[in-house]
């Protein structure tokens, strides 16, 4: 029985991490209709801000909670202005600049930190599940994860920027004729959608490496995900992380993380086989 | 009406999710005959077309070319029988040049030297000898939906379906591709949707109205017109937007 | 590793270089990409015709360029820790295999912990082999090995593998892991708070200064075996320390066992061409086979003709507060793995990497 | 000017130019330079195969490694286990070209187009790896051969005389062998898009449903298509594993399809001579950033990546078409009359 709730925390962990890793490419996938291929390294950024934060002595929720979504929705800010916004409307030419500036962004760190891994140390211990422990930091990843998805949908619903945001999307021409700055809405947006990517990768700091060409295996699981859940940012993660994640810790459970991935690549396939749209674009297609 | 029709469709339904789009529509059109399906935006005019040359499937009832079921054929095979259409934004290959467009359409049934009479024959219909080798892409829009109807042409089609041809064109291109479309006829049995009035008048024997997915009426062009139900639904609303 | 390597060179040449010549150092980055491995073998080998190449981290990188510089008569040095096997003549490889320091380990394990094991290993050739090597002297030693898992190299979540790992109840686990993703098992591990309730050993820790980037009660306990740590009590090892420190300062990474190695394998080859009184390929090789000896940091030194790897000391240690603390020390380990398969002294032609099959 | 030559010659250009460096890189170059230019050719055959599918079908394949480490496998296990090289080059591109098929069929007969086709094709070729990757276990052999996992297959025989295994080709024939490859795909690839199928394929990436509306199966086209390119993949994958003995799974990487992809859009998407150029410059100068130690190669690749997108977008082959090209043939007939250089035959 413990060993039952043990192995649920590792499912339900599975599945918000990879709620986490893909909200930020979600929002900007689903009101922008831009895939941002250097998504990873978005959050590479944020674990190296939370590291750089935590060996300067600044609090670690501090380092992991506050400091990389600021630092990194500012170079996402600025990303924006300099390059997404002359590709706006030309995916494929959006998919293919974004991938230069991973490799990019991936070298530059190279540069500044080398090559070996950093760290930021889980600031939470174990905690007791009958003869079992696990990890409080999972619990904790897995609390962030709702808090984010719950923080996202207030944004988007309740705030002035959400609604503009969400008005903009559907139909940029009218926002414009009213008057609304579209393209700083773009820009907000965008800059919004990288400091998810930020606190994703402040979250999961202490609990993968932090090296700089880690943003490759979070990219493809996040960009996977983003595209099964289809164009409605919030319901679209949600459902198809739940799918994905509960398929990936499954297949690992029952043989080995190798075929985990796999298992979870397969599902994708078939996922857009069938519904070539993603989840949302076929079913709640009014959702969020 | 004792020769057989070109195509007929048969209790035709088709819904989207929860909206009907076309709910039991039987047409049918003569060998030789040209016709105009008239209605307002949403009337299921372009939906119809769709199933007709096999874009989305029905979900009931019939469509027959000639006594050949299509409701299972693929676009392409539909083509192949003899189905061609043009679209309501006009669909031409952008990137190339007015000459390629032919070409390819021509290509599909017929070989060497025959290709290129084809070609020719539908350079001098639309007048487009000045452009042969301009991208479609940058030819003015009236000259494409011309290139358009000539792709089609070049198909050598038995029944042509044109969906809005002479929309956003000046009224002098009106003027001739209402000649055009007529000299067509002559040859092929065409169905025309329309909004123009007097474009319709201009081409137009019989009229079908739909609304709301279904034949409001069909006849004559004086009838419909006159027609009290066709003036509600359809010329009433439009002279009050 | 290339720091290592720069420095014995400079070292050399400070003492007037080699057979009165200036040694030079190409070198290459291959940004881990295969195809260029065999590039700048090939462009070293024929453009700058050097005398011998040393590199290649992966095993896969050095069955790349072993061909290369076997087609091309250079000489070849591979100094990383690895699965064991090679048999070439053009070859000397001066890591540690399985030989050398597994057994130490799983003696260690099995003798201080209990009988039950578990292996968490990288999923290439050397976790492979090294996995097989762990459930044979496990046996030798009436324990066995209950659970083993492999794992890309890139993985970061070993969420499910602990959970599996308390299932089983092991009394002790063995690691084999490599590469950056791995660090994060004993990071998961430890926030698990399972540090310390079941011991770890491992083939690896420390040879990427794992233990700097994690905590202390992340590393603490963690028993390794090599053939060099820098906390090697020697005044060979001090000297050494000293003089590189003055080069790189003090803020420099932990001298790694594989750092030694590339700095050991420049002597080892430097001495060859003393021996030899020439760089000709052949005549080092002659002389590096009969048995070449140098005193270096981590101790005695010397090259297994029969093999072509090296006989040296290997250290039991464990890590406490991101140092290690030696318990036990087994002089003159030999490469006994690869001399299972391996003599070129009777098979001088050999040239390949031999599987061994471990029964 | 004979009038078949004016129409044909931005073609025969190339041809020359061709038999200019088959004949003339082998006396010029020293080994070491000829084994790296072979490597050049080899990726130009892979670039040309993207170039076909990409540029002239439409598809968007983000995951085209998929078939140049099929193919490359298909040949390293194929040799080892049969000795002589003939068969296993005809296998290393039956296999990708069925892998296309079965692919093209999967997702073109169920209209999946555009990024959704790039999805799927990374996440094939994502699945290659991981498993590919897994291998390592002394369990998965094929034959005689240890797939070996992430370590990959080493000593792979070279290529031979066709049913002569002991007749293994020297470094220069293996050059000649890949550059008379190079040119037999790039003509091949150029006589299909005169054809009627090319011309359909080109409409296809065009405008789909017109040419359904004209009849044509626009779902055949492309998945024809997509198996003459994945083929072509499969052989360079081949000649790649000839060239240096080895392959492992890296080369179903990400990395490896966005370099082909790069090639792409350095090159000149929509052209063949462009792609080939982008994979000569660009693997030149990976080579070359390796040889220094200052700037970090993937900043590098990343900046021109990007600078191709935002600044060129067509890539390098309008500058060699349109200047380079009517330059070298105004040079060949010392009389300059650059506009018989017909500019809608994009070269």
């Amino acid at each position: 029985m413990d060993l039952a709730i043990l192995v649920g925390i590792d499912f339900v962990n599975g599945v918000a991490t990879l709620a986490l890793m893909s909200i930020g490419l979600a929002v900007v996938f689903g009101m922008m209709r831009i895939i941002n291929l250097a998504h990873g390294e978005f959050m590479v950024m944020g674990s190296y801000s939370a590291a750089v934060a935590y060996h300067h002595n600044v609090n670690i929720w501090v380092a992991i909670l506050i400091v990389p979504p600021i630092a990194v929705a500012v170079i996402g800010a600025i990303i924006e202005r300099v390059i997404i916004r002359r590709l706006y409307g030309r995916m494929v030419e959006t998919m293919l600049a974004t991938w230069g500036l991973s490799l990019f962004i991936v070298g530059i760190l190279t540069t500044i930190f080398g090559s070996h891994t950093e760290g930021v140390p889980a600031p939470l211990s174990g905690i007791k599940v009958g003869n079992y422990q696990t990890s409080g930091y999972s619990l904790f990843v897995i609390l962030m994860s709702v808090v984010t998805i719950v923080g996202v949908y207030v944004v988007l619903r309740a705030t002035r920027l959400g609604l503009l945001a969400r008005g903009t999307m559907q139909n940029a021409e009218m926002a414009a004729a009213l008057g609304v700055d579209t393209s700083r809405i773009y820009a907000t947006t965008f800059a919004f959608g990288a400091g998810l990517a930020g606190l994703a990768g402040g979250i999961l700091a202490p609990i993968s490496g932090v090296f700089p060409s880690i943003g490759g295996s979070y990219i493809g699981r996040a960009f996977i995900t983003v595209i099964g859940g289809g164009p409605a940012p919030l319901v679209g993660t949600v459902t198809a992380s739940a799918m994905f994640g509960f398929v990936n810790q499954l297949a690992t459970f029952l043989s080995n993380p190798v075929y985990g991935e796999v298992a979870l690549l397969v599902a994708a396939v078939i996922l857009i086989r069938l519904l070539p749209n993603g989840i949302t674009g076929r079913y709640f297609r009014r959702a969020l | 009406m004792s020769t057989p029709p070109l195509i007929e469709t048969i209790g035709l339904i088709k819904h989207f999710g929860g909206m009907q789009a076309i709910r039991g529509v039987d047409f049918s059109l003569a060998e030789g005959e040209i016709r105009c399906l008239i209605g307002p935006n949403g009337a299921g005019k372009s939906t119809f077309f769709k199933l007709l040359t096999g874009q989305i499937k029905p979900t009931s009832g019939s469509v027959r070319f000639r006594g050949t079921d299509l409701t299972m054929l693929q676009a392409h095979e539909i083509a192949r029988l003899g189905i061609g259409i043009k679209t309501q934004q006009p669909s031409v290959f952008n990137g190339l040049s007015v000459q390629e467009n032919l070409w390819i359409a021509a290509a599909r049934h017929k070989k060497g030297k025959a290709i290129g009479q084809s070609v020719e024959a539908q350079v001098e219909r639309f007048s487009l000898g000045g452009f042969v080798n301009s991208l479609a892409g940058q030819l003015a829009h009236g000259q494409r939906q011309w290139l358009e109807l000539g792709v089609v042409l070049c198909g050598d089609p038995e029944l042509i379906l044109l969906d809005e041809p002479a929309a956003g064109m000046t009224e002098e291109e009106r003027v001739r591709t209402a000649a055009l479309i007529l000299e067509i006829n002559r040859q092929h049995p065409i169905i025309v949707v329309e909004h123009d009035m007097s474009f319709i008048r201009s081409i137009a024997q019989r009229i079908t109205v739909f609304n709301q997915g279904m034949i409001l009426t069909e006849g004559g062009a004086e009838e419909v017109f006159s027609n009290q139900a066709v003036r509600d639904v359809y010329l009433g609303k439009r002279a009050a937007a | 590793m290339f720091d290592a390597l720069n420095f014995a060179v400079g070292e050399m040449n400070a003492a007037g270089g080699l057979l009165g010549r200036e040694v030079k150092v190409v070198s290459f980055d291959t940004q881990s990409n295969m195809q260029l491995y065999a590039q700048y073998a090939q462009e070293a080998a024929l453009k700058h015709k050097v005398a011998v190449v040393h590199g290649g981290i992966t095993s896969a990188s050095r069955e790349i360029i072993r061909p290369v510089l076997g087609k091309y008569k250079t000489l070849y040095f591979y100094e990383t820790p690895y699965e064991g096997g090679v048999c070439d003549r053009n070859v000397f490889a001066d890591g540690t295999t399985p030989g050398h320091n597994t057994e130490v380990l799983v003696d260690h394990a099995v003798k201080t912990w209990g009988k039950k094991g578990y292996v968490l290993a990288a999923d290439y050739n050397y976790g492979q082999i090294t996995s097989e090597w762990v459930k044979k002297y496990a046996k030798e030693r009436g324990g066995d090995v209950i659970g083993t898992e492999f794992f890309p190299i890139d993985a970061t979540n070993f969420g499910s593998t602990i959970s599996k790992i308390q299932a089983a109840k092991p009394d002790w686990i063995l690691t084999v892991l490599v590469g950056g993703g791995p660090i994060s098992f004993y990071r998961q591990f430890n926030a698990a708070g399972l540090s310390g309730k079941i011991p770890i050993a491992s083939t690896t820790f420390g040879a990427g200064n794992e233990q700097m980037v994690l905590t202390p009660e992340e590393s603490n306990g963690i028993v390794v075996a090599y053939n060099y740590l820098q906390d090697i009590d020697s005044l060979a090892n001090k000297e050494f320390l000293t003089r590189f420190r003055a080069k790189f300062g003090a803020d420099y990474p932990p001298v790694t066992d594989l750092t030694m190695s590339s700095y050991i394998g420049l002597l080892l080859w430097a001495a060859g061409v003393k021996k030899a009184g020439t760089i000709d390929r052949d005549k080092v090789i002659e002389a590096l086979e009969s048995g070449i000896t140098v005193d270096g940091p981590s101790g005695k030194v010397s090259i297994d003709p029969q093999t072509h790897h090296c006989i040296f000391d290997v250290h039991l240690a464990k890590f406490k507060d991101k140092k290690t603390v030696i318990l036990n020390t087994f002089p003159q380990r030999k490469p006994i793995d690869t001399a299972m398969v391996c003599d070129l002294k009777k098979n001088p032609r050999d040239a390949k990497q031999y599987v061994i099959s471990v029964k | 000017m004979h009038p078949f030559v004016r129409s044909n010659a931005s073609l025969i250009a190339v041809g020359v130019i061709g038999i200019a460096l088959l004949v003339g890189l082998p006396l010029a170059l020293e080994l070491f330079t000829l084994l790296r230019v072979t490597l050049f050719v080899i990726f130009a055959i892979l670039a040309l195969s993207l170039a076909f599918i990409w540029g002239y079908g439409g598809i968007l394949c983000f995951g085209h490694s998929a078939f140049f480490g099929l193919g490359a496998y298909a040949y390293a296990v194929s040799v080892i286990n049969v000795g002589d090289s003939t068969l296993p080059i005809v296998i290393a591109m039956a296999l990708p070209a069925l892998l296309a098929a079965a692919l093209g069929y999967f997702m073109f007969y169920a209209r999946i187009s555009d990024v959704y086709v790039g999805v799927i094709t990374l996440t094939v070729t994502l699945i290659f790896y991981n498993v590919v990757n897994s291998t390592a276990g002394p369990q998965y052999r094929i034959g005689d051969v240890h797939l070996g996992g992430f370590n990959g297959i080493p000593n792979v025989p070279s290529l031979n005389v066709p049913f002569d295994p002991n007749a293994v080709l020297g470094p220069q024939d293996m050059f000649w062998v890949c550059m008379v490859a190079l040119m037999l795909v790039y003509f091949g690839l150029r006589m299909l898009l005169r054809m009627r199928f090319g011309r359909v394929l080109i409409a296809v990436r065009e405008n789909e449903s017109r040419v359904e509306f004209l009849g044509y199966d626009a779902r055949l086209h492309k998945l024809i298509a997509f198996s003459i390119g994945g083929a072509i993949a499969g052989l360079a994958g081949c000649l790649f594993t000839a060239w240096g003995g080895f392959i492992s799974p890296t080369a179903f990487s990400v990395v490896q399809s966005a370099q082909i992809i790069i090639w792409l859009m350095v090159g000149g998407v929509g052209t063949l001579i462009g792609p080939m150029i982008g994979a000569a410059l660009i693997s030149w100068l990976t080579a070359s950033l390796g040889s220094q130690q200052t700037v970090d190669a993937n900043v590098v690749l990343g900046t021109v990546l990007l600078a191709f997108v935002l600044l060129v977008p067509k890539g390098i082959a309008p500058i060699v078409t349109d200047q380079l090209m009517p330059w070298f043939l105004s040079m060949c007939r010392s009389k300059p009359s650059v506009a018989s250089v017909s500019r809608k035959d994009k070269t």
